[in-house]
């Protein structure tokens, strides 16, 4: 069954005010071009997860599209701490979110726990810090310390977690939306498949044909998408392993204009609200820092040996 | 590039006391910076099967420019496994393969806690950080961590505001009455004055050596809890020429340590 | 750290009766090479596990040197039930092993638990079936039922497994033992991850270079293998996806001779005790059954497209 | 080949009937033999997004020749996505998305519980059985199970010797105080004489239509309980002429589905 569709459109049908979005990327392959759509389109009282997040989370938060955030880590990386998400929790600027703080080990687990169909899932971290004495909108049910019942030891259980929609961007799906990625994975896998919808951007579509040559890339299968979304540069200025590096130039700029209240909605509006897809971006892109900066940005030729399922 | 091969930044020996902790054959989780110049000088001198890992999914690495982040795009071709989060910090962190992993934080304290979440009331924090990521299973469960710090009243603390990640939590036992597993938990504490080693009995850092250039009164002075003080406490082996040599001709040729001066290590 | 050895020294150094031994494949890849070793070198009083087990566990069996087996199916496939183990069972021949049965859910999922360094996991199967009535060695640590702390359902737990050597074979590993495959995997991943040590036998040993053009591939990292053996053919008569065929012909051969006891002790001697090693065995397959059927067992030429983690 | 067009053999019937229980767009886990062929029958007519799994690793594979396994090479070259058991028994059959199971057994009982691990007493069994492997999580979490049986007093069983997969185990609501899913468990058992369904309420099997060829009176004779009889029971819909093009010309032109003759499927 043919899903492809426009980002506009996939976001529009699929993504509502009020839901709990599981976004991938781990400066690897952020769906930049979706999320700049979700604020477009102002769909609000987000909550929002992933281990580890970075500027598009941030930019999110700056928004005001955010209610709640399940995360471990929010940082701009070598640009320092987000400055939209220190706003919302020391200003209330523009309103304070709610978060619930787990761990790159924790919140991982709890999201393979969705994606498995189990309850809780016991982790290891956690126990005796006060990530334990923080509670927020999960209450009681943010974990629970039980005595195990095969050797009596205190293990901590933290409950599963199933976002409502996934939106990940990969390297390349078929029309079907099968999904298929290499490289750093974060917590994408186990993400995409804890979630009740999934939403794959990717870099290029191509066929089922293609796809089954080499079927153990495949991350998500077909049943679990209901969009299939190309936008090339899209992770930008993320990146995406054998097609694009990452823009720190870029993110140096988001980190500048984001110091600021009025910088943020100078950015927000120049690189989103003024632009109406991901085209229109990357050409706005090629216009402001050039071609050739562009060109740079464009992976190397260093490809694997293939490989044969025959038999 | 024109430096004396004898002459080093005091980031360069913090790094080099980092290396002398891994052994060969060590699995180390490194993030960026110091970490990873520290396991690299250990790979390049004593300890060249020593396997490096990032929490992104990435073991055994073979970056052609410094990486930025754990999970800069230069960690990918060339590496020996790219996974996930899971692998790393599940099937290898949690599941007890990991020997060494490397911690710093905005506060320190003298278990060894650490703290990355907030300056002040968590509620209404004067500073809001930006959480523990990786660091909390990294001091839960990796066999030694070593903690670097600036070593002043603001970055080291009796105790801290949030523990974001554990030490040895409120001392002797706590590990233990957690569930945290057997022999795990902080090693040293290296800052840019001194190495603080912990005692595992009491689970309180002490000092073990001044690095050449501070004494004993300057970093107890600088310290804001009664610091211990070791019956050998020393200087700081200076690094040795070959660690010198790999830093200065093979990590880092263009000097970018010189970045962690800037920060305050001097 | 260069671990490449014979299968007879990796099997002989790493193996040692009384283990608790992994042994992966699942028709697709069964560590056959290994397998035989293990029986020439009489390494007995085993535990073994592995879900869905075949003519390979029937034979460890059959050869009287499994003590203990956690096991979810024992069958020789399209050929029926297995014969060495049915006499075991049912007529204590060579003698009677003690099984522990799951599922090929509950299985899978401990062996996970165990890589993961997870003590137990939740699982939503057996209950209510003669499953969890019969236990056997593991007694009440075969399973547990809980109330959930979060919302009260009856849940339950299975606890991780944690085998001492982990066997696999492989499409490919480097001198150091990063083991890289593709196609079925069976709980291969799971259960070589769970165990202490991990015996890699492959297809092809290459250069590290070569696990660094396609790193996503890798299953199991160096630090965790012990010996890397290259076995070509090592899987037969199972197959290995893009190196040769499932050999059915050879399938039939041993359920015929396993029919009976004098059959199978043949088959061993022809097979097994009077081979010395993986070349051994091939010439002697090629000389029983002639070069053409050999030759016709191997992989047609269907490589997939490469990919590139340049950035 | 030449066959007469209308004519089929009772295990074409048995197929058909399984594949009339899968809807467009259902996510089906199939074994070799009639499942695998049920569903190919629904995705070549009625149902052509239905997605097939195999427990081994394999989703919507396009196998050159019929699987003879579920890890049959077969299924590898082509297929969407090829991972590992816990993806299709955890990722996908625990965690809900599974819609269709196939099952079958040496002996099924009126509850629709199956027992593939021993005939006897399972501590000196008469006959070992393989055991579970996939069927008993696939009788607990697939939304809908359909069970393939022998019609005769052996197969059916009043009660199981060993329940290794749940039907609805004791009865009306012993799923789910067993703590199974909502909205699972049995659909029907398709024998080769009849089609049984089960009434929701009290879990057991009925008699919903009799094969052409087969009488009620028979069918009862053959069943070893007190089977209960639909209202409107009637004859089995035969295969359509689509069924029986896509049967001879698609799927199965070699007539291979015929060897279910020989195990007594007629």
């Amino acid at each position: 069954m043919n899903k492809v569709m426009s980002t506009k459109d996939a976001i529009s049908k699929f993504v509502n005010p009020g839901d709990f979005l599981f976004i991938g990327g781990y400066i690897c392959r952020p769906p930049f071009a979706a999320i700049h759509e979700i604020i477009r389109q102002r769909k609000n009282d987000l909550t929002i997860t992933r281990s580890n997040a970075a500027d598009d989370f941030d930019m999110l938060i700056g928004a005001g599209l955010v209610k709640r955030f399940i995360g471990t880590f929010l940082s701009l990386g070598i640009y320092g701490l987000g400055r939209c998400y220190r706003r919302s929790l020391e200003k209330s600027i523009p309103h304070k979110i709610e978060v619930e703080e787990y761990t790159n080990l924790s919140l991982p687990m709890m999201l393979m726990a969705g994606a498995m169909g189990m309850p809780f899932v016991p982790v290891k971290d956690m126990v005796g810090t006060d990530l334990l004495n923080v509670k927020s909108f999960m209450g009681e049910n943010k974990y629970k310390m039980i005595d195990s019942p095969f050797d009596g030891k205190p293990t901590l259980l933290v409950p599963a977690l199933k976002p409502d929609v996934a939106i990940i961007h990969v390297q390349q799906a078929d029309e079907d939306g099968n999904a298929q990625m290499w490289g750093i994975g974060g917590d994408c896998r186990a993400g995409a498949n804890a979630a009740g919808k999934v939403i794959v951007s990717c870099e290029r579509i191509v066929s089922r044909e293609i796809t089954g040559k080499d079927p153990s890339r495949t991350i998500v299968p077909s049943f679990k998408v209901v969009a299939v979304t190309e936008e090339p540069f899209g992770a930008h200025p993320g990146y995406t392993p054998g097609f694009y590096d990452v823009d720190f130039g870029f993110g140096y700029q988001y980190q500048q204009a984001s110091n600021s209240l009025e910088g943020f909605d100078n950015f927000l509006k120049e690189w989103v609200f003024d632009i109406q897809d991901r085209k229109a971006y990357t050409q706005h892109y090629i216009k402001k820092f050039g071609y050739e900066m562009f060109r740079k940005l464009q992976a190397g030729f260093d490809y694997s040996y293939p490989v044969s399922y025959a038999y | 590039m024109t430096r004396n091969s004898n002459a080093y930044i005091k980031p360069e020996l913090m790094a080099c006391c980092g290396a002398r902790e891994i052994k060969d054959n060590n699995v180390v989780i490194v993030g960026t910076g110091f970490p990873a110049m520290s396991a690299n000088i250990a790979k390049h001198t004593h300890a060249p099967n020593c396997i490096l890992m990032q929490e992104s999914g990435v073991v055994d690495a073979r970056p052609k420019r410094p990486a930025l982040s754990v999970g800069d795009p230069c960690l990918n071709p060339g590496a020996a496994m790219v996974g996930n989060l899971l692998d790393i910090m599940g099937m290898f962190l949690q599941a007890g393969w990991v020997d060494i992993g490397f911690l710093s934080g905005s506060q320190v304290d003298k278990f060894g806690n650490i703290n990355t979440t907030c300056i002040g009331n968590y509620e209404n924090p004067k500073s809001r950080l930006p959480g523990s990521g990786g660091a909390n299973p990294i001091g839960a469960l990796a066999k030694k961590t070593l903690i670097i710090a600036l070593h002043d009243k603001k970055h080291l603390a009796e105790k801290v505001d949030f523990m974001t990640t554990p030490g040895y939590i409120d001392g002797p036992g706590a590990r233990e009455r957690w569930g945290l597993p057997a022999d795990t938990g902080p090693e040293c504490i290296i800052t840019n004055k001194a190495v603080l080693k912990f005692d595992k009995e009491t689970g309180e850092a002490f000092l073990e050596s001044c690095h050449p250039g501070s004494t004993v009164e300057e970093v107890l002075e600088n310290t804001p809890w009664e610091l211990k003080v070791s019956g050998d406490v020393h200087e700081t082996e200076p690094p040795t020429e070959e660690e010198l040599r790999v830093l200065h001709e093979i990590l880092d040729p263009h000097h970018m340590i010189a970045i962690y001066e800037k920060r305050g290590y001097i």
